[in-house]
């Protein structure tokens, strides 16, 4: 079973990314580690269950501190290793630029259309919209024009396919889809930091998971996220 | 004429031909074998088959004329048809069934009434059952009811008497009897017991057996 | 149990509101392509076959995607519906309705056509023969009869219109009030950590909802009748 | 289309394997259910009745959710497979089996149940007075007789099968090679922007295999005769 | 003795109730008006029907028992039961119908071959056709063939020939009159035809109308 790489976690937005980084570690001689793609809140009750995985990356930071309540990380192997930005945007070519600051008329933007958001209850990425908008005293107005989405690539489509004419959504997230451009970006002091992060499981046997979760990590892990626009600490 | 027709008609791969005229009113036996088509010709008259050539008159009513494009639907024919197989619809109550046709027919159309139904045919007591629950008897008395309520032109019975104890077909045949006579209705009758054709039959067309 | 929360109330009556008119809507539509499924022949009918089972093929979210692609505003019937009827789809409740109609539709129509090719066509030829026309024989024969299969279609339509997902939070989103319904506000609760309670309370609400339907199915069967065939083999029990 | 890439062809093929091991577990259980649905009386059997339909109700993801719970390393029926029969589901392909098992076991349920219920019991009785054992008469008259809802059901339940996600991310995960399927692929396809073509064919094999089952059972049935009632009544059409 | 029953029954709301012994072999007509409770008898004694009190002996094998307890299952009775609704199998062809109860039974049991039935009922050209095409007396006769090759100990025919032709009744009728007599088979026949029961029956049970 060794011959065969450790089973990476890992939350669905960091599909593209963590795809790359494990095919860059790969390439250094190692087995590819196996990676499930799913929602941070899927894959933590899988952990919670009992699963026998080997790495954890949460999308946002509380999923990981309930694993860690249950005393299922290794101790010490808990990282914060990327950041992300929070930007909104429009339709390709369609969109004009908002400059986004306390007050900015967002709700007017909008007309009678709305607002494509992950679910500002639940999903992380529509938790940050929500704490920005808060800040920055729009969310008022906005409140009642959101179209919250299962997630945030389903925000992005929603405004992609033209179905609602501004999203909230992560940089890295409008960066990859072609369909939208950025109109404007949430400063990094209206919402708490975005912060994904890593740790190896305790009930990890695999030789390689401290060694994956160490390249992911180090300066060259890094790197390769930084490639899909993510922010490294 | 009551009857008139000459027709062809297809049953899996036996082709039937059938041509006779009656010339006055009154019952017609169909008299012949097990399997010579007798039921397939009243379907055809009914309109539940459809020939491949040839005409159907009845009562100088065109019901199916090939050549003239003529083929009225079943339920334009007024035909009082007893189906050899019954054909009760289960979901409905004895009493529902004797007046499906009833119900639909024109008041003026009608010539009997359930009263009259249930007292030769001995099925009053059964009016709230399901068919379901009816012997073999009870349930052919019920059809032959629920043809005559209809109002039909004609009837066509398909051997109404197979499951019927002689008591009770004596009344039932005096009844067909007087139907005969009173209201001059044109009746096909199938049936295979001799004494009874010979009772009641006019006219006797042969079916020979086939193949 | 404590009572409902306001916020449940909403939740459920916009769940009941959504699949009811979800019901309403398809349930002629499930009805007449099971009866073409049944009694026609044509070319390319498995085709149609195939296309009525796409919904339970597809992933939900693919399913809301098509959808999206078909009846958002910029949609060939979304236009249709918007400048012919007035009637828009997305982030709408309507929206919700056409995604749990859409899901149910093969369920449906599958149940309702093993019962339409279950039904004796004699007996609808003897129908015709007393003198009712097609639509009489249909409404008095046909349909009695294939009412096993018209229920279950119902029950198993309805409880997957009360279970969809995917399609729905894809295509109509997930607005409280709007078109938040039972399992969208399920979805969101199971999101956030230590929200087993709040998951469980409304799972309950949504199993409380289909066994009502069922209860009240099993009764209507009965009251039809439509067991009828049972009734009288049932002293052949061996 | 060109042709299928290597993890095209692994993703088809881990579909085809848990869908069909899906039915073939789940087939002998569905009919059982159905059977005592439509036979039996007893107390409770609404509950049993809601229970089966539990699945179409909950949204998947609380399906999953009960599954991981149950069938978990620490679930008690996760607990008994592994001890007796060393069975585990958690990140197998035999978990992603299990939920598409489960999801399918409502319709299928449905659909046999119909169809038994449809069954002239008097016929039955017949084949026993000639000499049939119970058992005989269920292979040989009752079974036959039911067989247009088995297939109906075995159509519905493999195309929830083939397109059941949400159950199976949650309980089974989304592991390449070993519980990603063809929805789960498309899941993932959809997460990546400007997938759009890779979505497409997948979500096209996905109708092709349920496109051969449909035809497979539509031949079935021509095959078994199911639809024998309809022979004689041919010629009686109006 | 051949037959020996006393025993009350459940139909619905009615309650029948049947007691008779017959002194040696031959054939047992029964006669009543329509919905006297044959059909009922005959599916108790084939076990169909479950009595709720009383016995019923055939050939001094005890077949059920309230008081005993002994209620032998309908395939351990082996009749020959020709059903008034024929209950032919609807996906099985004439062939396969024929067989089913033959192929059940052990060879030593069997007592005519599918030719001998093919022959004097005259079906051999409808073997691989299905039930539901035959006509009337076609699917009559085959319900006739097929409690015959099932090899039974004794027979209940309920109105087998109410809806075959005369030529052919004559031929059937002779062959069971053979049962009756080289087999000395027991046979409970209902029937209403007079001509027919005189002819058959050694003795007539008289089944009076009821409620
Ligand atoms: N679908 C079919 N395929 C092949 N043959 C058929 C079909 N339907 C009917 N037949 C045959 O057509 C012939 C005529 O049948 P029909 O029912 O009209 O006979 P019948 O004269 O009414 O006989 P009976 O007195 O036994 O009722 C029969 O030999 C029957 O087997
Ligand atoms: N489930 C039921 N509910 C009520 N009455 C019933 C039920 N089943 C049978 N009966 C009645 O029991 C009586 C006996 O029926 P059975 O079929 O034994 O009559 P039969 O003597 O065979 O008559 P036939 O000569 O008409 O076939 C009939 O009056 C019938 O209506
Ligand atoms: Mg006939
Ligand atoms: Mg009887």
């Amino acid at each position: 079973a060794q011959q065969s790489g450790p089973l990476v976690l890992a939350a669905a937005s960091l599909q593209e990314s963590m795809n790359a980084a494990a095919d860059a570690w790969a390439a250094k001689g190692h087995p590819r580690p196996k990676i499930s793609f799913a929602g941070s809140s899927a894959l933590a009750r899988q952990i919670e269950s009992g699963a026998p995985a080997d790495v954890f990356v949460s999308a946002d930071e509380p999923w990981m501190d309930e694993v860690q309540s249950k005393g299922l990380l290794r101790p010490r192997t808990r990282v914060s290793f990327l950041t992300n930005t929070l930007v909104l945007i429009g339709p390709a070519g369609k969109a004009k630029r908002l400059t986004i600051r306390p007050g900015f008329p967002l709700a007017a933007a909008l007309g009678p259309n709305r607002l494509a958001v992950a679910d500002p209850n639940a999903v992380p990425a529509g938790i940050y919209a929500k704490q920005a908008l808060t800040r920055l005293k729009v969310w008022p107005s906005v409140q009642g024009k959101l179209a919250p989405a299962e997630n945030v690539r389903a925000a992005l489509a929603l405004v992609s396919r033209g179905a609602a004419p501004l999203g909230v959504v992560y940089g890295t997230d409008a960066r990859a889809e072609p369909g939208v451009q950025v109109v404007g970006t949430f400063p990094a002091s209206s919402h708490d930091p975005i912060s994904y992060p890593v740790a190896v499981l305790a009930s990890s046997r695999h030789k390689d998971a401290e060694g994956f979760r160490r390249y992911l990590i180090s300066a060259e892990g890094k790197a390769v996220f930084r490639g899909f626009g993510f922010g490294a600490r | 004429m009551p009857f008139d027709l000459a027709i062809a008609l297809k049953r899996g791969k036996l082709r039937l031909d059938y041509a006779f005229r009656t010339e006055k009113g009154g019952l017609t036996a169909l008299f012949g074998p097990s399997g010579a088509g007798k039921t397939s010709l009243l379907d055809a008259i009914a309109g539940l088959a459809r020939p491949s050539a040839g005409h159907i008159l009845v009562q100088d009513t065109i019901l199916f004329d090939k050549a003239r494009r003529i083929d009225l639907r079943p339920e334009q024919r007024r035909c009082g048809y007893v189906f050899q197989d019954l054909r009760l619809f289960p979901h409905r109550s004895v009493r529902d069934n004797l007046l499906y046709g009833w119900r639909l027919a024109p008041p003026a159309q009608r010539w009997m009434d359930l009263d009259t139904a249930l007292g030769f045919l001995g099925i009053g007591h059964l009016l709230d059952r399901s068919p379901a629950t009816l012997s073999g008897g009870e349930a052919q008395r019920v059809a032959i009811g629920r043809a005559l309520l209809s109002g039909p032109r004609f009837l066509l019975m398909d051997e109404p008497l197979a499951s019927v104890d002689a008591e009770r077909r004596e009344e039932i045949l005096t009844v067909i009897e007087r139907i005969r006579d009173e209201l001059a209705l044109p009746i096909l009758y199938v049936s295979h017991d001799r004494a009874e054709v010979d009772r009641l039959a006019d006219r006797v067309i042969d079916i020979p057996a086939r193949g | 149990m404590t009572a409902l929360s306001p916020e449940e109330w909403q939740v459920l009556l916009l769940s009941l509101k959504v699949s009811g008119v979800a019901m309403a809507a398809i349930l002629p539509i499930a009805f007449a392509l099971a009866w073409v499924l049944a009694r026609w022949r044509f070319p390319g009918k498995v085709l149609l076959d195939a296309l009525v089972h796409l919904p339970l093929v597809l992933p939900p979210v693919v399913t809301g995607w098509l959808l999206l692609i078909a009846f958002g505003p910029a949609g060939p019937l979304g236009r249709f519906f918007a400048e012919g009827f007035g009637l828009t789809f997305i982030f709408r409740w309507t929206g919700a309705a056409l995604a749990a109609a859409v899901m149910a539709l093969p369920l449906m129509v599958r149940a309702m056509r093993l019962s339409i090719e279950a039904v004796d066509r004699r007996l609808e030829s003897a129908a015709r023969s007393l003198g009712a026309g097609r639509w009489r024989t249909f409404a008095t024969i046909t349909l009695p009869l294939a009412m096993p299969g018209v229920l279950a279609g119902l029950v198993l339509g309805l409880a997957r219109s009360i279970g969809e997902f995917g399609a729905t939070i894809t295509f109509a989103s997930n607005i409280p009030g709007e078109t938040q319904t039972l399992p969208l506000a399920i979805y969101s609760a199971l999101q956030m950590p230590g929200s087993e309670w709040q998951v469980t309370r409304l799972a309950v609400l949504s199993i409380l909802v289909s066994l009502a339907a069922l209860v009240a199915s099993e009764w209507l069967a009965r009251r039809s009748g439509s067991r009828y065939g049972q009734a009288g083999a049932a002293h052949h029990a061996l």
